[in-house]
């Protein structure tokens, strides 16, 4: 019988450094891992003996794909620890300024780092020759999402703008006027890719596991509610240490998690299953279109839920510019009264739900910092999906093995850099 | 000069007249400061501030201009670039006029520049005296608080209404167009000179020594210790420069299209105060310590413009006192401390 | 006063032939595109653009007697340069100029001219030389000084060689070091040259051109040989923007080079605290 | 031929890499005009052949520092993208801590496993030809950089403070708000964005050439820092530069 050997070092196309290592003999597995190798950054020291208005500044670039949510999460951690609330202005544009975070980051995962695989290429570049038109919409689409950004954060990647308590700056209602246009025109191009993506062939692959996300019973939960599991109900965020379990593995230098089976996913998956019936219809007929149903076991099915989750998020901005257009925007000045004490943060991420958790002393200096990041989450995820996965597809060649293997790790979405660098740095 | 008189109550319409007309920039307020921008209508508009943060020249000689326009490939094809679309800014100071007047003097001397040249054809300046100056100003000082010429229009707040100096056919005109006005008494334009008096006793700073002064003072003092000791704190930030309304120097540099089928030629603003503004290609840096640099700044100020035309390279709007973070910029503090010293 | 066109549009000039000085330093011989003459004095300069990449000031090297095209002689030290010398036969640059007021001819004429060349200023210097060569009749005696650092760096190798021998010109050249044993001429820096000559101070002008830390040197001797300090002429090398006297990067003072010079008098510039 | 780029990425967010993904007609005019060779957050295929490497992340490991080196023998201009591989940013934050304390309190037995040295920018390890300054870089910049590759020019990176784009951009100084600034020794080319969006400099982009930090430091502490607030400053992005220490 064959023997195969797969030693993916650094797999592509992910946002950080992961390797897939499979040894099989005779149909036996015999090494089967999924394996974390990212540069610790130590974050959680780098943080500490920072001020606040510092720290909100330094967290984003914990990872530069989800540099928004990390900024809200962690503003949300700080206003926590102060007893602030922010007010509706606030509060909308942090909204806003997160839809483009969901929408620039799933265009950018479903069309450059996940099509093409389904497309049967190594990278979106030999796209521009044979997809000319698929490539332009992607471009077009991120471009809309960056723009959006840019209005409200200031800048695409690691945000100026959002303060704690507030925007340094805030949009101009021309800008939001043009963009909106923008937004409302993107739908076609939203319609075209549920379009192409009913043309590809999505592995079949099942597994049934708990999903966790943040649960609103306002609205699609983005940046607000509590903790809601498909197995477990609803928690308070106070509680997320209870659900995150983290522990730590050998092979990894990112964090592992479990909370009531053995493993659990977050993500676009996780949220569609807990949250779905918040969707707006648009968003709905998607998914009923691409064939997601909740609740879906189906890992590679993430980008779909990416998919349904972009349309939503598209109609959701238009929506709040609309409210925001019709308040009028007005300077508000922070206001922020630093006490000592804990706060935290949560917020979905792209790729999942992210908590940050800060003490902060009397002067508003960070004494402690833990952050766990949606891709923690999912590694344990991952790993059960492989040991499921591969005794089902052994039989195939190993390159094949070898892509569905690479393409599952893309599936999740994991931003490696972000969960290697929240090793937790005890002092005495 | 002729004088007219225009109401508080007739100025929106005469300014929401140009504004049908022509675009028009004006002083805005910002968190309690001030800066020239393109206006809507009469209400953005602000008459009465101290200073802008950046002086009107940035609508003569823009931060970056491109010059020239080429396409690249078989056939290089080259043509000049010039951005001269009309406009009237409105509510000038006297000083910044001042200092219009000495980048006039610049850019059409001998080797006249286009752009520039065509822009301030194409300008309309309508002036305002300032009641209020700012803290940091010197003008009275350098002879700059009010101006009689480097306008077409100017403007004296009398209370309830404003004399109006015409200053040139062009002005006369727009006048004349667009506003509802009386011819001004003998009673107007003493109010005038009493309200610009007034004015004159509110400026904080001055001078010691006479304007006419100034040039040969700061040549006896060309090694005066002073230099380096400001130079020791010197950030080489080129802020002081950077607000200036005289300061014109530029840097030119090229640009091209990423698939490499065109470009341009632009300038940017520029500043002696900068690290590499003399340094060659073979690395010689002819004025490499911060030293001669800010004594270069003084000097082209108080003494080589004057030399070169005819005009101290100095209107005393003081915009330089408060854009230095090390403290060392003014003008008043250094020539003081040479008149102090010698 | 109306101008005629922007002072910052070049005219296309076509590149006709390249020729290599030495490793460091080429020569370009350009044409107008538009067939007019440059126009230009000896010891003027240009602005030479080559699009995309920027313009840089160049002397002109070839004297105006030459007619229908005209040199200049580079050496690459930055991006403008370098790219030139990357430039084949047949390429376009944009020319700006003549500007600058070039060697006072007009004084020079009648009189002993005493040319001191320093390195690579040589380039604008052979302008003059070429110049005087067919003009030969307008002027006294005339001393050819020529200094670089080593053999390797000599340029217009042949036209030295032609000086050398031309009855025209009184020649003297030295190489600061040299291991070359067939070189029998002088080692040592240019001054070393002064004790080999005599001349009538009061009518002989000295033109030196060379990098900045020879003046001082060079004008120590002139004074020496008794030159009045308004007969002594350098031309002086400043960053340059725009060659037209309104950027301000070439100042010295109160002075642009661009416009006052490149060419002054030496009793010009010994007022001008910044100048040598 | 066209020119073969490399993208590779050490300690950092990805945030560089993702500006790269981030442009759109560039990014197409950029693969018209070049080959990518190398991109693993965008692409499969790796290839050893390359002209231009970009290089975005700090070095912060033993084998970061063999692979940069390694990189630098193939590459014949090796470009430095952001602050982490221009300046070692961010990363440079943990250095402050004793290294083998953190080590062992974090790994007890297993530390050895771990292999961490203090960060440090690239060209601590190895030379660099061109800088994209930035945290994350500066797209405008590594378009001007991109552009002197295919001309053969050497890019025009400002050698000024912030302040002068700061002054043309119109903003009112931080300072004069009482706030606190390291624009007038950080190195332009930024447009000012963080002080037009209403913020401050925090000295991503570096320190100019010839600072005078101690002017700088004075300026901070006659706007009420204390010594510890300005070197926390300085320390933000600026770790492994002397004025940090
Ligand atoms: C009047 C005059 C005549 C000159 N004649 C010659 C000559 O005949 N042959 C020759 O090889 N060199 C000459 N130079 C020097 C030549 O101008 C510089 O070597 C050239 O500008 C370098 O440009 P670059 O783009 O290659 O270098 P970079 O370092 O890329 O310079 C960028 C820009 O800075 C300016 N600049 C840099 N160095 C100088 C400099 N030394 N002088 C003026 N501007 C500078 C230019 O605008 C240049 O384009 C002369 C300089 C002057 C002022
Ligand atoms: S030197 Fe200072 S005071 Fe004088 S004009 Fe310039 S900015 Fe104003
Ligand atoms: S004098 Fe002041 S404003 Fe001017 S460069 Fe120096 S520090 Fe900056
Ligand atoms: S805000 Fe910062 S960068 Fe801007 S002028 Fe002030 S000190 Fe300089």
């Amino acid at each position: 019988m064959k023997e195969i050997n797969i030693n993916v070092h650094h797999v592509t196309r992910v946002e950080g450094h992961g390797n897939i290592v499979l040894n099989a003999k005779n149909g036996n597995i015999e090494e089967l891992r999924w394996e974390v190798v990212e540069s610790p950054r130590f974050f959680e020291a780098m943080l500490r003996g920072r001020r606040y208005d510092d720290v909100i500044i330094i967290a984003p670039r914990i990872c530069g794909i989800c540099s928004l949510a990390h900024s809200t999460c962690s503003i949300q951690a700080c206003e926590n620890a102060f007893g602030i609330v922010p007010s509706e202005q606030t509060l909308l544009l942090r909204k806003l300024l997160y839809d483009a975070e969901t929408l620039q980051s799933h265009v950018l995962h479903y069309y450059f780092l996940t099509a093409p695989d389904l497309l049967g290429v190594g990278s979106v570049f030999p796209l521009v020759e044979t997809h000319k038109d698929v490539v332009l919409m992607a471009l077009r689409l991120k471009k809309l999402a960056n723009d959006l950004a840019d209005i409200v954060c200031g800048r695409k990647t690691h945000p100026i703008q959002p303060m704690v308590d507030g925007f340094a700056k805030l949009p101009k209602p021309e800008e939001l006027r043009a963009i909106q246009k923008r937004l409302k025109d993107a739908m076609n191009d939203h319609q075209a890719t549920v379009e192409l993506f009913k043309t590809l062939k999505i592995p079949q692959f099942e597994r049934e596991t708990e999903f966790i996300a943040l649960k609103d019973p306002t609205e699609y939960a983005f940046i607000s509610g509590d903790i809601s599991s498909t197995d477990t109900g609803t928690t308070p965020v106070a509680n997320y240490l209870e659900m995150t379990n983290e522990f730590c593995v050998p092979h990894s230098t990112a964090k592992y998690a479990k909370h009531n089976r053995e493993s659990y996913a977050v993500g676009a998956l996780a949220r569609f299953n807990n949250n779905h019936e918040q969707l707006s219809p648009r968003a709905k007929e998607a998914a009923e279109e691409l064939g997601l149903k909740a609740i879906c076991h189906n890992p590679y099915m993430n980008n779909v839920a990416q998919l349904v989750e972009a349309i939503y998020v598209t109609e959701h901005a238009i929506d709040l510019i609309d409210q925001l257009l019709a308040r009028g925007l007005k300077e508000e000045k922070p206001d922020i009264q630093v006490k000592a004490g804990r706060g935290i943060g949560a917020v979905e991420a792209p790729r999942g739900i992210l908590f940050h958790d800060y003490t902060f002393d009397e002067r508003g200096i960070l004494k402690e910092a833990n952050c766990v990041i949606p891709t923690n989450q999912n590694h344990n995820s991952i790993q059960k999906d492989f040991e499921a996965l591969v005794p089902q597809i052994l039989n195939k060649p190993e390159n094949e093995i070898k892509l569905l293997l690479e393409m599952l790790v893309r599936a999740y979405d994991p931003c490696i850099s972000c969960s290697a660098h929240m090793i937790k740095v005890e002092f005495r | 000069m002729k004088y007219e008189v225009i109401t508080k109550e007739d100025l929106p319409p005469f300014v929401n007249g140009l504004l049908s007309e022509i675009e028009v920039v004006g002083v805005k307020r910002k968190d309690g400061k001030f800066y020239f921008d393109r206006i809507e209508s009469y209400d953005e508009l602000c008459l009465d501030y101290d200073v802008t943060l950046i002086p009107p020249k940035k609508y003569l000689l823009p931060p970056n201009e491109t010059l020239l326009k080429f396409s690249l490939g078989e056939a290089i094809q080259v043509e000049p670039f010039i951005d001269a679309a009309p406009r009237i800014i409105l509510g000038v100071h006297p000083y910044d006029i001042k200092a219009i007047e000495l980048m006039d003097a610049v850019f059409s001397d001998s080797n006249p520049d286009a752009n520039y040249m065509e822009r301030r054809r194409n300008t309309v300046i309508v002036g305002v005296d300032c009641r209020n100056p700012s803290p940091n100003a010197f003008c009275p000082s350098m002879g700059t608080a009010t101006t009689e010429t480097g306008f077409d229009l100017m403007l004296t707040d009398i209370g309830e209404q404003y004399v109006v100096a015409i200053g040139s056919e062009k002005g006369e005109e727009l006048l004349k167009k667009h506003a509802r006005t009386r011819q001004a008494t003998e009673a107007d334009l003493a109010q005038r000179k009493a309200v610009r008096e007034e004015a004159l006793a509110k400026y904080k700073l001055s001078i010691k020594a006479a304007v006419e002064e100034i040039p040969e003072l700061l040549e006896r003092n060309y090694d005066h210790p002073l230099w380096e000791e400001l130079a020791a704190k010197c950030l080489s930030c080129g802020s002081c420069t950077m607000v200036c309304p005289t300061c014109v120097c530029f840097d030119v540099q090229d640009d091209v299209e990423l698939n490499l089928t065109g470009g341009w030629r632009f300038r940017q603003w520029d500043s002696c105060m900068l690290q590499g503004f003399a340094k060659v290609a073979t690395g010689e840096n002819f004025r490499e310590d911060r030293t001669s640099r800010l004594r270069h700044r003084y000097f082209r100020k108080g003494n080589y413009m004057l030399k070169r035309y005819g005009k101290l390279g100095c209107v005393g709007c003081g915009r330089c006192i408060g854009a230095c973070l090390a403290e060392i910029a003014s003008p008043v503090e250094a020539y003081n401390r040479l008149k102090e010293g010698s | 006063m109306r101008e005629k066109e922007s002072i910052y549009l070049p005219k296309l000039a076509e590149l006709v032939r390249t020729e290599g000085l030495t490793e460091r330093e080429r020569l370009f011989e350009l044409k107008l595109r538009n067939g007019d003459e440059l126009g230009h004095q000896p010891g003027q300069f240009v602005e030479l653009s080559i699009f995309g990449v920027g313009e840089a000031p160049l002397s002109i090297s070839s004297s105006p007697t030459k007619k229908g095209s005209f040199e200049v002689g580079v050496r690459a030290v930055g991006n403008v340069t370098n790219a030139l010398h990357r430039l084949e036969k047949g390429a376009t640059v944009g020319i700006r100029g003549p500007f600058g007021n070039g060697f006072p001819l007009d004084r020079l004429k009648g009189q002993d001219v005493l040319i001191v060349a320093g390195g690579i200023g040589l380039v604008p210097l052979r302008s003059l030389v070429n110049y005087i060569e067919d003009n030969r009749q307008d002027f006294g005696r005339v001393l050819l000084l020529f200094g670089c650092r080593t053999l390797q760096e000599q340029l217009f190798v042949g036209e030295l060689d032609h000086w050398r021998a031309s009855k025209d010109f009184e020649y003297y050249e030295s190489v600061d070091r040299c291991e070359d044993p067939s070189w029998k001429g002088q080692v040592g820096v240019i001054t070393t040259l002064f004790p080999q000559f005599t001349i009538a101070p009061e009518k002989t002008y000295a033109v030196i051109v060379g990098p900045p830390v020879m003046y001082r040197f060079v004008i120590a001797e002139c004074k020496n040989k008794g030159i009045p300090d308004d007969q002594i002429l350098l031309s002086l090398e400043r960053r340059m923007k725009c060659g037209v006297g309104k950027c301000g990067h070439c100042q010295i003072n109160n002075v642009y080079v661009c416009q006052e010079g490149p060419v002054f008098t030496y009793s010009e510039l010994k007022n001008l605290e910044e100048a040598i | 031929m066209k020119p073969r780029l490399a993208f590779f990425d050490f300690t950092g967010c990805e945030g560089c890499q993702l500006e790269v993904l981030n442009f759109e007609q560039e990014l197409l005019d950029i693969i018209s005009a070049a080959d990518i060779v190398n991109f693993r957050e965008a692409m499969t295929e790796r290839s050893d052949d390359y002209d231009i490497a970009f290089i975005d992340g700090a070095i912060t490991t033993e084998r970061d520092v063999a692979r940069i080196k390694e990189i630098r023998e193939r590459a014949k201009i090796l470009v430095a993208i952001g602050a982490c591989a221009c300046i070692g940013g961010i990363n440079c934050l943990k250095n402050f801590y004793p290294m083998e304390e953190v080590l062992r309190i974090v790994y007890g037995e297993s530390a050895h496993y771990y292999d961490t040295i203090p960060a440090r920018p690239v060209d601590a390890v190895v030379p660099v030809d061109y800088y994209v300054q930035g945290c994350p870089m500066t797209q405008s910049e590594f378009v001007k950089v991109v552009k002197a590759l295919l001309t053969g020019k050497k890019p025009e990176i400002p050698n000024y403070p912030v302040c002068v784009e700061c002054k043309m951009a119109g903003n009112i100084c931080v300072f004069e708000k009482g706030e606190t600034c390291v624009g007038p020794v950080t190195r332009a080319g930024c447009n000012a964005l963080c002080v037009t969006n209403g913020r401050t400099c925090w000295g991503c982009r570096g320190l100019v050439d010839d600072p005078n930090t101690d002017s700088e430091k004075e300026i901070l502490a006659k706007y009420n820092l204390t010594p510890e607030e300005i070197i926390a400053k300085f320390r933000m992005f600026l770790g492994y530069s002397e004025v940090a220490k």
